[in-house]
Order: structure tokens, then C-alpha cells, then sequence
């Protein structure tokens, strides 16, 4: 084992650390409220609504991250410099780098799949309950607030642990439009050095260490209400 | 961009057309996925049980496996177990005076994928499993089932619907995971169609043939897969 | 010189429903007036509890017309040909006014005893939120579960269970209350706690539906009784006329079974 | 029997694949007339970057051949045959007229450069005060980068370069820019083949076999396929 | 010459149960012998179903011995000082023997009631699927809910899903039945068939341990009665001793408030 090199990268390391941590806590914060939307779209009554989120689940769950990411930085970026006076506008230092096109990708991508979890778990709520919110004259939006979300969520609590770890492994994927997060640190170092498993030992020693805050942090939320077994 | 029917050509099937890569690489992928797929299913009902079965040591390394394998990146395992752990292997049989074995890439690569699913899939059982209302499965101790039979019985289906739209996103995204293994050489369908666009350097026709080919994987699973939660949701009142 | 004419509690009529092809209720009308206690025995199977989730919206009744608190309810036809409300706005209102408890309890299992008591209060009356908790520690005093505010539903036994569904019920001050069974899980001395409350109730000029297998409570506390045999209304008057005098053939018998 | 490593990653025009999936490209051209001196039995081993030394460690593989350029800090890990060809460092950007590769050209500007090449190594010695170097996995990345104005110039090897100016997308947006002034302490070293460390044998005869068929014009010959230059 | 002694059906001495601090059973014994019908009553959150509940171990219980159909129940001392079962085996067994209706029915939702009231003769007693059918729908036409029987549970009144759990219960043709308030949601008629149902369940020679609020149905059916106080057994005695002349003063009282 040969650690020598840390050093000579570390402000490549720690900035590479940063940005894998930027991007999944964007992606999962932004993505699981769109995934809320999604859930709730698939579960009423509008018939628009649920063709279109039943859509959008199937085309970003049904299609690799990887090239989702491509098709929206090498094509659709690749036609925002063709829009007048978008490159010389103030967006234009944002929409160049690979960065807001990756969270964008990761969000899309994770809103789907949450999506798609936050809907089974909202049908396994009994009706029982949602029926005695109905009783009380809550609105449909109080009992989806107050009522049915924080049951579904309880219900799905377990499984949404696996999907922030999920992604937080699909973030080096950035790598491949030009973020270096971690992992393409990690890469960029195996290249120079042709070192092959300590930069990834590394790079897994940090993700284990992140996945064991995120599945404590969900297993906190996990026993914060009693469950009778 | 070239003109529609260059892009026809260069998708058509036979060579010099690069449909036939991308089909063959498209069932490469269903293969590999399937088969890890099924190892980590089995591997997921083990761990949930155990994990729910009130065994100390048990849940205790359950929780290891499932914070690790989930946390560890798969390229990583898929590398050290392909590359360094064939290597081990052979060299403890070398010194036993046994002779090398070959651990073909595509066996490695389905047993890894299907070790790491297992762990996702032992997570999903398990928050299935806690959602069955308590009452039904004292019903079934009241009878006298054993465990085996109340699980077959009672459990198993009253946990499918709840385990379904996880088990969908698991299969999703050991589609998507299979592209890993072309670190040992095997060539599926998201790494024939970056040769394809780099040897055309019509990237995006090639991206969005290949997005086109897993949406048919996947739409067609997800056909399944709703027929499936349709029929295991059946006695649920619908939600209004 | 006019005369005012005071709109009664509850006015529900000519009410249908079926599910599929099997046609739970046929036509039942009711009219109750403030401090009414109406209730609604017969067997199993009857119809007493769509009938009763008819009057708060939770079935969409094929037919029928509803005026609650003196309001008309507003219906329309739907492309199924069936009638649904216009304006569920509306309905949530009329909700808020009539509290329900119900036959299995549907107790909040992600709230302890006191959130599911609060919860209405605060977030549909929007009353603030130390009043609530204290109006909702009075009432679970009252029904005998102060000590257990704070554990979670899964954690009670059944007749507990009731009891805080009937506390969360009357915590939003309803003006109509519906009961499904309200006592079926209590013990006597329960059952006549439940019995002084509801006759409290009735005092302070609240409207009470209720449903209910316990013949003696029922002529105990109620102004009227309503027999449903098959979906339909065969015996409806002063428990005292349906308990001593029924008119039905079909009536006689269920009474009698009652007081064997 | 010699194993070939060769990355199942297009880099035309060294390696590729084509359609029926055969491995075809220079050095695919050079392995063979390679064999041939050597009289050796070649396979191609399809392997990926990631894959590379695990698979020359555990012996699935004897040799790498996949353009990798010989640094001192490589040779740390493995031995490396005499370089058979030096990447030309070259600059593609998008056409504007202005010609050159000179540091006054490159003021101000983006440049794509993949990751860990011996052009990231000279850019940062030459450029890095004026210039921004922007990291790529691939060449094939940054060029579709380039074509939609996020980089403006990819320095990399000429090979590949000119090989992407041949495509439709390439005649369309860019022009051939220059080659860099030559430093042969960075850009010297050329690409070789990679052995285990130790193999001494197999490296001495690749070595004499690299030597034997640039003597004997082979290797002029299918270079000049590929090449309007030597790209020795 | 020998005396045959004759085992009782049940036998249950010094039973205690706590969650966490809360002392729910504090030594409670019970024998029953074939063909009793004893029924426990008691105030709401006295108990009684946690009593119930331990005996056929889904609580277990922390102390207490346990004889079912003559076979005692064996005990080891687990590692947290509580009792627990040696052989869950033995446990299983005995279960198939014991029948229990539920308080809240737990019905399986995935199943039709056919398909409920069968899965147990079939999956554990083993009976052939044909035999078992027969005998399942000449049970639910018994409690009358053949019309019913391909229905899933969630479509179902209360009463109905109680009368399904009831039939659910009786198809495995239990030695000892015990009853967590088999009658809370039924109407007064069905209350008298299924009392007539447990009647000729004791006439069968089967023992039956019933927990209810119904003082009349329990006075009517009951061979002995029970009444549970803070986890402790008040009192316990034929009916007529129990309900005409209690001891205690607390079962005084609750007997008073049974027949207002
Ligand atoms: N799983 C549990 N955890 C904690 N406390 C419990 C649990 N189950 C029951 N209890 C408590 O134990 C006491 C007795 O409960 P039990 O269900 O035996 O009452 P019960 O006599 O059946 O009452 P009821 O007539 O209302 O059904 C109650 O105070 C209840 O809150
Ligand atoms: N969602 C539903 N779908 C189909 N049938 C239903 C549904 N809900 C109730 N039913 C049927 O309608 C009839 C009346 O049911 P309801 O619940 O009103 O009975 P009930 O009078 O309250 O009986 P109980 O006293 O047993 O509670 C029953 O035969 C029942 O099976
Ligand atoms: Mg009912
Ligand atoms: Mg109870």
C-alpha cells in the first residue's frame, strides 16, 4: 500500500470531496420534492398528470444516468451557445460548467426513482386512516400534508436510507462531463500513478463513512415513532 | 448533422452498420442483469429475515453487510474480486499444489453485482416486511403456523405490493449497474454504443439509439411490473 | 308577521348507493333537529354504516339530496351519470361541522393520543395551539385516557382505542356528531360514561347519529330510533314506538332478539 | 503465445473497433507485424482503463497496448518497452482563422485536455499562468465539448486530432491550429508498451522486434495509412 | 385399580406480564375443563386481552405455567432473566389446537373469505382443499355470510368481517377457543346465533375462554366468569355467584353498571 501521493493532491482531494457532497445533497433535496410531486400526480385523480409523471419515471428510470447526463450537457447544452446573448449574459459562467448539468441530471434521475417509492408507499397507507382525515374536513392538501405524506413517508423510510446511498455512488458519474468530484480525482491520480486500489480505497473509505451518517441519520428517523412488533 | 438515411445505415444491423453491436450489447445486459438480479434476491430474503429475526450476532453482521456493500462504489468490488481475488484464490490453490482456476469475468461479474444488490434488496424486504399490519401475522400464529408456512402464506404475499415499486427500482438500476463490467472486458450495450459514437462521432444518434433500447427494456418490464402490483393489490379497496 | 322557520340539523333524503350490483341503500331519507339523538339499529350487513359514511361524503351516494346545518349540498351530474358533489370546497366545510367516529377507530398510528386529538383542531379550525391541547386533555380526562396521551395508538387496547377516537371526534366541537358503534369495544361502565357524554352532547343541543347494536342504550339516549332492514328505512320514531310498539313484522323480530 | 491489452475504449486512429467488433487501428497493425517478426501467437485481450494493471498483475494479460505514455511516475508500477510512437502534441479549435498553438494564441482561453496525459503534464508547465485547462476522461468528451463552444481549443495528440477534423461534425466547426513548440523533457518520452515489472525477457524481445520492423519499413508502410507523418 | 385423572383443557396459574413498567398481569390462574365456557369481563385496559393473548404466546408472558389439552408448556430461562418457550415447536402444536378470534377480526386482505376461513385447515391441519371448502362454507353459511364467501375482507361490514373470523376460527376445529369480544360488532339477532353457535360448541365438549362486555351473553353462556381488576382476577365464579352476589366491591359496582 502506497499513500505517498495524498498529499501532493490533497486540495485536488478535499474539493473533489466538497463537490460530491454539494451534489448529492442538492440532487437528493431538490429531487425528493419533486419526487413528492410525482407521487402525489400518479396517485390522484387527474388523468394529465399521472401520464405525465408515469412518463417521466419511466424515461429516467428506464435510462442510464450516464447517458441521460450526455444527452442534456452534449445535447441540449450544446445548443444554448446557439441562443442570442446567452453567452454573454451572466448565466453563461454557470450553464458552461459540466457542474449545474450534472445536479441537474442527478435531480431528474433521483426525483424518478423516489418518485416512484413515495407512490407505493402512499398506497399502502390503510384508507382507514385517510378516511378519518376526510371525516374531519381536512382538505385533500392538509390530508396529503399533514396525514398521508408523513405515513407514506414512515412507510417508505426504510428504502429511501438505500436511495440516497444509491446516489451518492451515481455521483461520480460527473466525472464524465468534466466535474472532478472524488471519484475523478481518484481516476486522475490512478492515471498518474497507475496505483489501482488505494486512491479507490480512499475514495471508499469516504463513502463508507458518509453511507454510515446517512443510514444512522435514517435509522434515528426510523425509531422516532415506536412500532408494536 | 448528417443527413436521415447515413444515420439509417450506420444503425442498420450488419456491419458496416452498428445495430448488431448495440442488440448484442443489449442482450449482454439483460443477461448479466438478470442473473444478479435473482442471486440478490435470494440474498435479500435472507437478509431481511435475518435482520428482522431478533438474532443478535445475526442482524449485527446483517448490518455490515447491508452499510458496507451499499456504501462500497461496485466498480471497486467488481475489480478487487475479478482481478485480486482470482489472484488469491490461485495462489492458495498454488499452495495447496492445485493448479490455477479461471473465474470467468461474466461469473464474477453477475456474483458481484448480485452480492451488492442483495444488500439494496435485504432493505426493501425488510421495510416491506414491517408494513404488514401486526394483526395479520398474529392471526397466523393463532393457527398454529410455523414460521416457514405463516412466511409463504401470510407474509410473502401481504409484502409483495409493498416490496414492488422497490424491487422495480432495483431492476432499473441493475440494468443501468451492468455497465460496470466492462472492466473486465465484457462488452454491453452503454459501452457498444460509446464505440460506436466515438468510431462515427455521431454521439448523440448513438445515445439516443441506445436510451431507446433500454427504454424498450424497461418499458416492457415495467409492463410486468404493474401487472404484478395489480394482481398482488388485489382485496385493497383503491384509494379515492 | 312571519314566521321563522328553524332549518333543521340534518336533513338527508331519498339517499341510494350500490356498489356494483349490490344495492346497499335504497332510498333512505332523515331528518334530525338540534339536541336530536337518532338512532340507527339493525343488522348486519343493513346498511347502517354506508348510510352514515354517506352523510359525511366518504361514499358518494348515486342519489339523494343533503342539507347540512341548514346548507344545501350542490351536486352535479358526472359523465357516469351519476351525481357527485360540485364543490368539494363545500363539502370539507360541512366536514369540519359534523364529527365522526368510526366503527375500526382509524386512529392516526404515526401521532400519539394527543396529536390525533389536536390535530383538527389546529390545522382545520385553526384554533391555537395551547387551547387545543387543553380542550383535548379535558376530553381525554373525561373519556378516561389522560395517563395515556401520550402513547401511540398501536400501544392501546381496544376499548382505549375507542375512547380517543370518540375524544378526537368531539374536540372539533362538531354540530352534527356521527357514531359507528361507538361503545362496541367498552365495558359496561364505559358504555354508560359514553352514554352521559353523549346525552351532554345532546343537552348542549347537538345533533347525534348514531349507529349502534346496544338496544338498551339506544332507548336510553335516543329522541329517535331508525330500523334499516335491506337498505331500506322499515320503523322510524320514538324508541318507545319502535322498542314497544313496532309496525314491522321484520322490526318485531330484531327487537325481541334484543331484549331476550 | 503473447497477451495483448488493449483498451475496448475507441481511440482511433491507435485503436478501435469496428462494426463486427474486430479490433482494428495502428497499433493493432503494429502487434501484428510485431508477431510476425517474432513468429509469436497474438490475442487481443478487450480490457477497460480501470482493468489495465489488475489485469497485468494477475497475469490475464502479459503486455499493455494502449497508447500509454511513458512518465517517470508510471514506471514506479510497471516496466516499459522502448516508446513505439511519440504522442505529437497538436491544437484543434474552432475556425476562426487564426492560426497557432503559441502561448499569445492561448490567452484567456479553455483548453480541453484528457486527464493525466503527457499534453495535461506540458500544459501545466507552458500555459498554466494563462490559460485554463479544463480535464476530460476521453478526447472523444472534450471534442463534443468543443463543437459546442464550452472548451476552445483541445490539445492532445495529432493522431487522434486529425482524426476527428476527418468527420463531418470535425470539417464543419474546426480547423487544425499547430503543433506546440517541442520539449522533449515532457513530451519525449512517446508511448511503449507496459510488462510486469521483472519481465525482462519479454520486454528485451519486444523492444528488438519494435526496432526490426522500423528498420525493415514495415512500420513505414502501414503508418503511412493512418498518418501524413511519422509518427515515430 | 387406578383413578383416571381427568387433565383439564387449560390450565394457566400465575401469569404476569409488564410493558416496560406498566404491570399489566399480576398473577393470574385459570383451569377450564371440556365443555366449560368461561367468560372474562373487566373494565377496558384491565387486561383482559393481554391475558388472552398469552395464552396461546403471542405475548410472552414473564412468568406464569401453562397446561393446554394436558400438555404442559416447557419453559427456559433466556438470557434477559425472562422466561421465554424451550421449543417453539411445541408452541406451534399447541397453537393449531387453540382457536382465537380477534378483537380487531385481522382478516387477511389478500384473501377471499373462502380462501381465509381455508388457508389453516389446509396449510397446517393438512385437510384435503375439497373437505375443507365443504366444511368452511357450511360454516359461513352457519353465521351466514355464504353470500359473501368471495369477497375480499375490505368489502365487508364490521359485522361481517367479525362473523368471517369467527367462522376462520372454528374451521380448525379448535379443542380450546378463545374469544377476544366475539360479539362487539354484531346486532342483538347475531349476538344470539353466535351464542347459540358457542353454546353448541360446549355441548360439542369444547372449551371455550371468551373475553366480552356483553354481561347478559356472558350470564347466559358462560359456565364460569371472571372478573379481571388491575391485572388481578377480582373475582371468579358461576355466573349466578358473580353477577347475583359479588364479593368484591369493585365487581359490585361493574356489575351494577352491566345491568342499569
Ligand atoms: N404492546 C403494548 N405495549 C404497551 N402497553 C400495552 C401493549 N398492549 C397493551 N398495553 C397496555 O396494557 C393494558 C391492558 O391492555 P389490554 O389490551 O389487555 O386491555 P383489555 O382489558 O383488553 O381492554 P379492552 O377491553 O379495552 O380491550 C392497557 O393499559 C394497554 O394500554
Ligand atoms: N366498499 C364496498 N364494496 C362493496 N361492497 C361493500 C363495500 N362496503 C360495504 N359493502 C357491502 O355493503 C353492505 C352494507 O355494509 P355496511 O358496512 O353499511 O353494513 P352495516 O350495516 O354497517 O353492518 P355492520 O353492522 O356489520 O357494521 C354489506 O353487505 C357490505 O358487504
Ligand atoms: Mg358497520
Ligand atoms: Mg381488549
Amino acid at each position: 500500500m502506497d499513500f505517498s501521493w495524498i498529499f501532493e493532491y490533497q486540495d485536488l482531494l478535499l474539493y473533489g470531496a466538497f463537490l460530491t457532497c454539494l451534489l448529492l445533497t442538492i440532487s437528493v433535496t431538490l429531487g425528493f420534492a419533486l419526487a413528492i410531486l410525482l407521487a402525489i400526480a400518479q396517485v390522484g385523480r387527474g388523468s394529465i398528470a399521472r401520464w405525465l409523471s408515469k412518463s417521466y419515471c419511466t424515461f429516467f428510470r428506464g435510462t442510464p444516468l450516464l447517458i441521460q447526463l450526455w444527452l442534456i450537457y452534449y445535447g441540449l447544452g450544446s445548443y444554448l451557445p446557439h441562443i442570442p446573448g446567452l453567452r454573454s449574459s451572466f448565466l453563461w459562467p454557470v450553464l458552461r460548467e459540466g457542474l449545474f448539468f450534472a445536479a441537474l441530471a442527478l435531480t431528474l434521475n433521483f426525483a424518478a426513482y423516489q418518485g416512484e417509492i413515495l407512490r407505493g408507499a402512499m398506497l399502502a397507507v390503510p384508507k382507514g386512516e385517510l378516511e378519518a382525515a376526510r371525516a374531519v374536513g381536512m382538505s385533500p392538501w392538509m390530508i396529503l400534508r399533514r396525514i398521508w405524506l408523513p405515513r407514506a413517508i414512515r412507510i417508505g423510510l426504510p428504502t429511501f436510507a438505500g436511495e440516497v446511498v444509491l446516489q451518492l455512488k451515481a455521483t461520480p458519474i460527473v466525472f464524465s462531463v468534466t466535474v472532478m468530484d472524488l471519484y475523478g480525482a481518484a481516476y486522475k491520480i490512478r492515471q498518474d500513478t497507475l496505483l489501482v486500489y488505494e486512491p479507490l480505497l480512499l475514495v471508499t473509505v469516504f463513502y463508507v463513512s458518509l453511507t454510515f451518517l446517512i443510514t444512522q441519520g435514517f435509522q434515528k428517523l426510523e425509531n422516532a415513532i415506536p412500532v408494536r412488533r | 448533422m448528417s443527413s436521415p438515411s447515413s444515420i439509417l445505415d450506420m444503425l442498420s444491423i450488419s456491419p458496416p452498420g452498428w445495430g448488431g453491436v448495440l442488440i448484442t450489447g443489449a442482450f449482454a445486459t439483460l443477461f448479466i442483469s438478470f442473473g444478479a438480479y435473482l442471486f440478490g434476491m435470494v440474498l435479500g430474503l435472507f437478509g431481511a429475515l435475518g435482520k428482522l429475526s431478533g438474532f443478535a450476532p445475526l442482524q449485527y453482521a446483517l448490518n455490515v453487510y447491508t452499510t458496507i456493500v451499499r456504501a462500497v462504489p461496485e466498480l471497486i468490488l467488481i475489480v478487487s474480486l475479478y482481478y485480486a481475488g482470482t489472484d488469491g484464490l490461485n495462489r492458495i490453490l498454488a499452495m495447496a499444489g492445485l493448479g490455477p482456476v479461471e473465474v470467468n469475468g461474466l461469473v464474477a461479474a453477475i456474483a458481484v453485482l448480485g452480492f451488492v444488490q442483495g444488500a439494496y434488496m435485504t432493505e426493501v424486504l425488510r421495510g416491506a416486511i414491517l408494513a404488514i399490519p401486526v394483526g395479520q401475522l398474529e392471526a397466523a400464529k393463532s393457527f398454529g403456523m410455523r414460521p416457514g408456512l405463516r412466511f409463504r402464506r401470510i407474509v410473502l404475499p401481504a409484502l409483495i405490493p409493498n416490496a414492488l415499486p422497490g424491487f422495480a427500482n432495483l431492476w432499473m438500476s441493475v440494468i443501468k449497474d451492468s455497465a460496470l463490467i466492462a472492466v473486465v472486458g465484457y462488452q454491453e450495450l452503454a459501452l457498444a454504443a460509446r464505440v460506436a459514437a466515438s468510431n462515427t462521432k455521431q454521439y448523440m444518434v448513438f445515445f439516443l439509439a441506445a436510451a431507446a433500447l433500454y427504454l424498450v427494456i424497461t418499458i416492457l418490464s415495467n409492463l410486468l411490473f404493474s401487472a404484478l402490483e395489480a394482481y398482488f393489490r388485489r382485496g385493497q379497496r383503491p384509494v379515492a | 308577521m312571519y314566521i321563522e322557520t328553524v332549518k333543521p340539523a340534518l336533513l338527508v333524503s331519498d339517499v341510494h348507493k350500490s356498489y356494483g350490483a349490490h344495492k346497499v341503500l335504497k332510498g333512505i331519507s332523515l331528518s334530525a333537529e338540534k339536541g336530536d339523538v337518532v338512532s340507527i339499529i339493525g343488522s348486519s350487513g343493513s346498511g347502517k354504516s354506508t348510510f352514515l359514511r354517506c352523510i359525511n361524503f366518504l361514499e358518494i351516494p348515486d342519489q339523494g339530496t343533503f342539507q347540512i346545518n341548514g346548507e344545501d349540498v350542490i351536486f352535479r351530474k358526472g359523465r357516469d351519470g351519476k351525481c357527485h358533489p360540485a364543490n368539494w370546497r363545500q363539502i370539507e366545510r360541512l366536514r369540519s361541522g359534523l364529527g365522526m367516529v368510526f366503527q375500526s377507530f382509524n386512529l392516526w398510528p404515526h401521532m400519539t393520543i394527543l396529536q390525533n386529538v389536536i390535530e383538527a383542531p389546529i390545522h382545520v379550525l385553526r384554533i391555537e395551539r395551547k387551547a387545543a391541547i387543553e380542550k383535548a386533555e379535558a376530553l381525554l380526562a373525561k373519556v378516561g385516557l389522560y395517563d395515556k396521551k401520550d402513547a401511540y395508538p398501536a400501544f392501546l387496547s381496544g376499548g382505549q382505542q375507542q375512547r380517543a377516537s370518540i375524544a378526537r371526534a368531539l374536540c372539533v366541537d362538531p354540530a352534527v356528531m356521527l357514531f359507528d358503534e361507538p361503545t362496541s369495544a367498552l365495558d359496561p361502565e364505559l358504555v354508560g360514561e359514553v352514554l352521559k357524554v353523549i346525552r351532554g352532547l345532546a343537552e348542549e343541543g347537538r345533533t347525534m347519529v348514531m349507529v349502534t347494536h346496544e338496544m338498551k342504550f339506544a332507548r336510553d339516549v335516543s329522541t329517535r330510533v331508525m330500523f334499516l332492514h335491506q337498505g331500506q328505512v322499515e320503523e322510524l320514531g320514538p324508541p318507545a314506538q319502535v322498542f314497544g310498539a313496532p309496525t314491522s313484522a321484520r322490526c318485531k323480530e330484531f327487537v325481541a332478539a334484543g331484549s331476550h | 503465445e503473447i497477451r495483448f491489452g488493449v483498451v475496448n475504449e475507441a481511440y482511433a486512429p491507435y485503436t478501435t473497433k469496428d462494426a463486427s467488433g474486430k479490433a482494428i487501428g495502428w497499433e493493432i497493425d503494429l502487434m501484428d507485424a510485431i508477431c510476425k517478426e517474432l513468429k509469436e501467437q497474438c490475442t487481443i485481450v478487450d480490457v477497460s482503463w480501470d482493468g489495465l494493471i489488475p489485469a497485468l498483475e494477475s497475469k490475464k494479460i502479459d503486455v499493455i497496448w494502449s497508447s500509454m505514455s511513458i512518465t517517470d511516475e508510471r514506471k514506479k508500477r510497471i516496466d516499459f518497452t522502448d516508446k513505439y510512437y511519440s504522442a505529437l502534441a497538436g491544437m484543434i479549435g474552432a475556425k476562426d482563422g487564426v492560426i497557432g498553438a503559441t502561448a499569445e494564441q492561448l490567452k484567456g482561453k479553455t483548453v480541453g485536455i484528457a486527464v493525466s496525459t503527457t499534453q495535461s503534464a506540458y500544459f501545466k508547465k507552458h500555459f498554466a499562468e494563462i490559460a485554463t485547462e479544463k480535464s476530460y476522461a476521453t478526447v472523444d468528451e472534450s471534442f463534443q465539448d468543443l463543437a459546442s463552444g464550452r472548451v476552445d481549443y483541445i490539445f492532445a495528440d495529432t493522431g487522434p486530432l486529425k482524426e476527428l477534423l476527418k468527420t463531418d461534425l470535425g470539417k464543419e466547426c474546426c480547423e487544425y491550429k499547430g503543433s506546440v513548440e517541442a520539449d522533449d523533457a515532457v513530451l519525449g518520452a512517446g508511448v511503449g508498451g507496459g510488462v510486469r515489472k521483472g519481465d525482462d525477457e519479454l520486454r528485451e524481445k519486444l523492444n528488438g522486434a519494435i526496432k526490426a520492423v522500423r528498420a525493415n519499413g514495415t512500420y513505414a508502410e502501414f503508418s503511412k495509412k493512418y498518418f501524413d507523418y511519422d509518427p515515430y
